[in-house]
């Protein structure tokens, strides 16, 4: 099924201690599965779920988001600015 | 256009050379500096974290609805990243246009986007402790 | 404050180094930039005369009460006389302020009351002619 | 009755011929009443009366304003931003 590299950012990658993370890809994992497969690894990121937006391939996706081999998906925290956004 | 995320020292002159153009009377330029206080804590300094690839992604996407949006001539951002002292610029955004206006409201939207949809972070290091500023925690911010 | 009156280039540096304040989070710097047409017409170059002595005192009053109604940090201006080429920076006007909204409003009208107020005037030589450009007869311009 | 010093800029200098211009001050002679004398001198200028603001001493002034001894009269014509300001 392939292999993801998630990247790690600010905030998250403190917490997880590392920048850079290979994720197996199950069988129609998503963005937000990934995610779950490295709370299980780093699981000082439990909770922070509700808090990132996803990017995959340097384009942002919703969490439902299917992952394929050799896609790069990032954990985005808030950007400074991020509350006018919303 | 030009989207640069570096952790050199920022360089107006040559964002404002990428941006002038013979037809283009006027030109905004917005500097973001590192400000000694935030929301009544001292600052000692900032740190910047980028995801540099998709940074100049966005750049380039929110350069072009703006472009496109207020009929601008050329637009050139950068970004600097690692630590960075009082005083020192983050964030330099230049327009140019045939008229003042444009160029003004142009770059003002452009910062605020940028503000929002960039993936870049800063930590604050302040007086007594490390924060990771993020949006839904902290105001609007310059 | 800064208000000065040139013959020489104009000096993007210095003007951002006059106005930045360890409390200042934001620099908004607006470039007047001598545009290549004008009007319909084909802009050879420009030449600017000045009465330097009231120029920089209404500079100084209107930037008195641009810093008082936005609530900025500091102000810095530049304008360049004498005979400029397309391309050549003619004005330069720096605010820096705690937050970038202020900086821009205030960069913004004080542009325009500059372009009321201060005694400097311009003439265009274009293809075929030359002519002082005289408010009532110009459209607003960068 | 003393005399004002009289800048010309702009066009009005290219009109005149001069940028400088001596005027005796006769008995209650305002800023209009200057720019009287020197279309005497410099006919070019003829009908500018209308056009041009006065300053004295540096300060907008009112055409009526009266001019002193030693005062700089100075004849504005509109800056290139100026029909913004009416």
């Amino acid at each position: 099924m392939g292999t993801a590299r998630v990247r790690l950012f600010a905030r998250l990658a403190d917490l997880a201690g590392t920048r850079e993370a290979a994720v197996e890809l199950g069988e129609g994992l998503t963005a937000a599965g990934v995610f779950g497969v490295l709370v299980q690894r780093y699981p000082s990121l439990t909770g922070f779920d509700a808090f990132v937006r996803f990017a995959v391939n340097s384009e942002y996706v919703p969490a439902s988001h299917p992952v394929r081999d050799g896609d790069e998906v990032a954990l985005i925290p808030p950007v400074s600015g991020g509350s006018r956004a919303l | 256009m030009l989207f640069e995320v570096t952790a050199d020292q920022l360089d107006p002159d040559r964002v404002v050379k990428h941006v002038r153009r013979d037809d283009a009377g006027a030109v905004a330029l917005f500097y973001g500096v590192v400000r000694d206080h935030n929301r009544g804590r001292k600052v000692m300094h900032l740190e910047y974290d980028a995801y540099p690839e998709m940074a100049t992604k966005v750049m380039h996407q929110i350069a072009a609805e703006v472009k496109e949006r207020f009929g601008v001539a050329e637009i050139a951002i950068q970004h600097r990243t690692g630590r960075l002292e009082i005083g020192e610029t983050s964030l330099l955004v230049a327009v140019s246009s045939a008229h003042r206006s444009e160029a003004f409201e142009a770059c003002h939207a452009l910062v605020d986007r940028f503000k929002e949809a960039v993936p870049i972070w800063k930590k604050e290091v302040f007086e007594g402790g490390e924060e990771w500023i993020e949006g839904d925690l902290s105001p609007p911010d310059a």
